[in-house]
């Protein structure tokens, strides 16, 4: 791995870390005592059957909930301690697109990298959208774009969000096989620059190095 | 000086083997009695005085004795608000599962409490000032005080995850308890015909001397019967929530 | 002071006030622990039934 | 600091996008208020007294319609989530949202307010201090709704439980901010109702946002 | 029918599920009125003289926000294209919808009337009227509150003037209701009042689950 | 096909048929002059791209948009024309999931049921729901099942609501795989009761007579 080519730091600890947790729902116990290291420039595809508690994993990753029992870390301190400079690492997708139906899809753009402090030119945003197939949508209010053309926003929104973890939870629904193509490619890249990956899905994926966990 | 250590030390460590539900909850079992009993003494001291040594008014006749039920239950119905809230407060601040409980298991019985005072005063009112209702400040805030606990009520009800319902009920119950002096004060700058109380203390030495012990006694007796009647809603709501965990299917009670 | 239960029970003419504050509360303070305790037994019953119908299903299971 | 304004104009942008927002809640302020004149007949004595009551209740209960939306389409489509992960202060973002439902729902208030308060027959001296008073009572107004708007999010019957939470803690924003105005009319001294409302204001302004927060991060887990 | 006793019976079940949504529509009626008489004072007089009015706006109120509800939830989950590709006939189901909505938030209002009424002093034969009134008003709100809310569901560009549209027509619910009340606590007749609530009754029960059906519909298209 | 195992009549025509149908949203003519005919036992595959049309289609062939040009036949008769008749036969499950996160997942089921004007014993709601994997979560609040459990819930109400045809749009998301071949069987199994699929998915189906329309 190049310096030149990775925009974030690399490590010899891992980066994302997580401590003997527990996950409760109700009165059902989802996992309990689950390990897990990731280090840089990797990618974890967690697997499962439906209800199996994958999204509850990711929530817990995330920091949105918290564990009932054990800790998840990052750079080997615990998240709840430094909030805002993980999140200024992270970007969580989960199941719900989480776009304004109103706005078009350049303005939830631009919308989102204010609110998480990013500087994006007008040319940015746009690039980004046409990379992904909205050419000609950009200014039609999300509400009339189709499944798979929301989530291409959010694929522009992952190449504009600049964080170094992605969480993503199941990014392929609803995207169509050119889509789901260029989604990995994306991931890929990701990778190389030194970035790092948790993500869910059915489907069987085509990127090297990746470590999978079955829950 | 060391022996005056171990002893709180101790008392300590006991405090919080009884801060966890299953310690609790036997515990509350065996203090239940002695409170209903103490309920029961001052309860009857209490009517006794209120009926047979205090003496009849000479403006209000017999008609004032409502005020032996009437202001123990309205000093009940703010005192167990400030209660709750410190309860929530606690629950929400050292996450402990019982104290929330505690708050919960309080609720009913202030918001019935205030209920009773409303009621007892509209009983009062319709003889004194001829209307069943007024807007008076102090009224009115006993009212509001009523809707903060029906508040609380609702709110912990109409939310299913228990961890969720405890917060967000802890965090009104605590909102609501910086209003009530806020409305209290309110009075000052409200300009209404304001009813001042009908029995003035300093009138006759004597009488107020009895008045005074027959109220107080009253409100001891409420304040044993909320104790009472709250450990008994806290054991409930310890079954409730706990009704998955070995130690509730190992009760006495449930095995049988 | 009262010379007659019949006085007693009329208040000085405020009977329907006073009794009917005091029965309120009577009625409140009686009631209230009763339905708590109704409420304790059912849960408690519930729990009962659960613990047998465990023990059901291990007995049918060996 | 920039976050806050984006989230500001975020919800701006978004109440244009449907202008029926802005429009209901003006509309409702001016149908109560109206009502008030059409039902009870032109009596200006007694629309002179009522006015300062009926003008603040209907500003606050304007102002409870709005709030329902404040969290709720954000907790809906899972916004709410991301905001709560944005490396920005939450609560700063909190903060934002409030200060546009204020500048949706408070501030159009204050401007019409003397429009209003010319229906009712109200002296010139008592239209300043009607406007003064509802421009320190409506951002308290927001600030305590924000309290309730968290704490029912995602609950079902939300609005209306909201209501019953949050209408008790209005109440001393209500007696003083119409103390102020009935002082004024029959010439009384309203500095101290004045100083109050000031009190309320920046009480609410140091601990609802933060309180706000918390019970949203509550919400969500 | 079936599917009419159904769509009723579902949307009460959802009440139900929060048990508090009930009494929570109630507490709002209550607490709404006692606002009144804060901000205004405690002159018994005055007030009995406001009473119907304020006891009618209180009931809109507590209407206007349970309103929302009526379709948003549905469709904003999907629901509602399941309910028009239902084989029975959706104006049915709209009625329904409209039904379960009075029932939790029309009903109660009549039955608690009584005792805000004696709160405003007012006399036994006035609340009677009151009662009255609202149990013929109340079905008139939620019936033209369906077609406001369904309005409100589209984002087509005259929904803003069409719910603008909607809120005057409570106008003459308010004004003959209150009427009602105020003309039979000054000993006059209310024979004509009450007529004319009723005539409202009987054309919205005649057009409006229509008209709601059709304008969710266009929504959904 | 033996009369025995099919629950609905067959026939020599087409049962459901679009003439000519076109689409315009917004400026943009999604596709013109299509001309589908579905006869009974028949399973109709749409793919393309993102933002291609699909979804439009779908909504166009239940009637609940109306196509710019063109009309939509069931049967031979406009479906306009037998709105009640053509929605008795119709289940149209959309990409949203049309469940009342409040009420547990056999309420939901039940409710529709009556909505649809169907008895359903609970004996068989609790079946179909056990069929689809969510035993133990029967009376838990839908908001509490997983992305792909209620996915399942929708599945069981295939199963109940007994209807001829069937428009699905991407079913198969969010279901992890033994779902996604546990809905393909039940989806044959309607197939062979003479009944009529016609679903959107990105994925490659095993149907066996699977016809396919590219957009
Ligand atoms: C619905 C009507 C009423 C309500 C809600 C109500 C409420 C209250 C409350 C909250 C208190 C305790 C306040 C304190 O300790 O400062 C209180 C005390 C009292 N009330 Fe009432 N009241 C009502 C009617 C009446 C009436 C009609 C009378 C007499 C004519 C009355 C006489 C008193 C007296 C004498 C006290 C004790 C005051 C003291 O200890 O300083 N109340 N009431
Ligand atoms: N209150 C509760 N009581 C019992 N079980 C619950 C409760 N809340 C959630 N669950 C269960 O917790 C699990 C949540 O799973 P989660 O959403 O993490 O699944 P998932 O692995 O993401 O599934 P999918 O692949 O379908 O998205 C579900 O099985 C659900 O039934
Ligand atoms: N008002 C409008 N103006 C222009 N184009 C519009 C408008 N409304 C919708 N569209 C376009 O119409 C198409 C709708 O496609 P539809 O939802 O049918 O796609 P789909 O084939 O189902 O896609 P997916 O696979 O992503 O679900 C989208 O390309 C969208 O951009
Ligand atoms: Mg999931
Ligand atoms: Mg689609």
């Amino acid at each position: 791995m190049t310096t030149t080519n990775s925009s974030f730091p690399a490590s010899t600890t891992a980066a994302l870390e997580a401590r003997n947790i527990t996950c409760v729902r109700g009165e059902r116990t989802l996992f309990s005592g689950l390990d897990l290291e990731l280090f840089v420039g990797q990618c974890l595809h967690i697997r499962g059957e439906n209800g199996v508690g994958k999204t509850s994993l990711l929530r817990l990753l995330t920091g949105l909930a918290s564990p009932d029992c054990g800790e998840v870390l990052w750079y080997g301190q615990p998240i709840k301690k430094q909030e805002s400079e993980y999140h200024s690492k992270l970007l969580f997708l989960g199941h719900r697109d989480a776009l304004k139906e109103d706005l078009s899809a350049i303005e939830n753009l631009r919308m989102y990298a204010a609110i998480d402090g990013i500087t994006l030119s007008e040319q940015d945003a746009f690039a980004s959208l046409w990379r992904f197939g909205l050419k000609g949508r950009e200014d039609l209010p999300v509400n009339c774009l189709s499944a798979g053309q929301k989530k291409r926003v959010l694929m522009a929104r992952m190449l504009t969000r600049r964080a170094q973890l992605w969480i993503l939870d199941e990014p392929f629904n609803a995207l169509d096989t050119h889509a789901v193509g260029e989604l990995q490619a994306l991931i890929v890249e990701h990778l190389q620059g030194n970035g790092l990956v948790v993500l869910t899905s059915h489907q069987s994926l085509a990127i090297s190095g990746l470590r999978v966990l079955d829950l | 000086m060391s022996n005056v250590n171990n002893l709180s030390s101790s008392q300590v460590t006991n405090w919080f083997k009884f801060s966890s539900p299953s310690a609790f909850y036997p515990l509350a079992g065996k203090m239940i009695p002695w409170f209903w009993a103490l309920t029961m003494i001052f309860g009857a001291a209490g009517l006794w005085v209120s009926f047979f040594v205090a003496p009849v008014d000479a403006v209000q006749g017999q008609g004032y004795r409502i005020i032996f039920v009437h202001v123990p239950v309205s000093w009940m119905s703010m005192f167990i608000y400030v209660v709750m809230a410190v309860w929530a407060g606690l629950g929400l601040i050292f996450n402990t599962r019982l104290s929330a409980m505690m708050a919960q298991a309080l609720a009913p019985i202030g918001a019935w409490m205030a209920f009773l005072s409303l009621w007892t005063g509209a009983f009062w009112g319709k003889p004194m000032w001829g209307a069943w209702w007024v807007w008076d400040a102090r009224l009115t805030s006993e009212l509001i005080l009523l809707f903060l606990y029906l508040g609380f009520i609702a709110l912990q009800a109409s939310i299913d995850n228990v961890r969720r319902a405890d917060k967000a009920g802890a965090i009104l119950a605590l909102v609501g308890v910086v209003n009530v002096p806020i409305i209290y004060f309110s009075v000052k700058w409200w300009n209404t015909l304001h009813q001042g109380a009908s029995v003035s203390l300093t009138k006759a030495p004597a009488m107020a001397q009895t008045m005074l012990w027959g109220m107080l006694l009253m409100a001891l007796c409420l304040w044993m019967y909320s104790i009472a009647v709250g450990l008994m809603r806290v054991r409930a709501i310890i079954l409730e929530r706990e009704a998955h965990t070995d130690w509730v299917r190992q009760l006495n009670e449930v095995k049988r | 002071m009262w010379n007659s239960s019949a006085e007693f029970f009329a208040m000085g003419g405020y009977a329907l006030y006073v009794w009917c504050s005091f029965g309120a509360c009577a009625l409140v303070f009686l009631l209230e622990p009763l339905a708590v305790r109704a409420r304790h037994q059912a849960i408690v019953r519930r729990l009962q039934r659960e613990v047998l119908a465990e023990q059901f299903d291990q007995k049918g299971g060996q | 600091m920039n976050a806050f304004i984006a989230i500001v104009h975020r919800d701006l942008l978004l109440v244009m996008r449907r202008k029926s927002e802005v429009l209901t809640a003006l509309f409702f302020f001016v149908i109560v208020t109206s009502l008030f004149p059409l039902g009870i007949g032109a009596d200006t004595a007694l629309l002179r007294k009522i006015a300062p009551g009926v003008i603040w209740v209907a500003a606050l209960l304007s102002t409870l319609l709005g709030l329902q939306r404040m969290f709720a389409a954000d907790y809906a489509d899972g916004t709410l989530e991301q905001l709560v992960l944005s490396p920005n202060s939450f609560t700063a973002l909190v903060l934002g949202k409030i200060v546009a439902h204020w500048l949706v729902c408070g501030l159009p208030l204050v401007l019409l307010a003397p429009v209003i308060g010319i229906q009712f027959d109200l002296d010139a001296q008592s239209l300043k201090v009607l406007m003064a008073a509802l421009l320190l009572g409506t951002p308290v107004l927001s600030l305590l709704g924000s309290v309730g708007a968290a704490l029912t999010l995602g609950v079902r019957g939300g609005s209306v439980l909201m209501s019953l939470l949050i209408l008790p803690l209005y109440i001393p924003v209500l007696i003083f901010g119409a103390g102020a105005v009935y002082a004024s009319s029959v010439g009384l001294d309203i500095t101290g109702h004045f100083s109050l409302l000031g009190a309320l204001l920046i009480l609410a302004l140091a601990f609802v946002p933060w309180v706000s927060a918390s019970a949203v991060k509550i919400a969500i887990e």
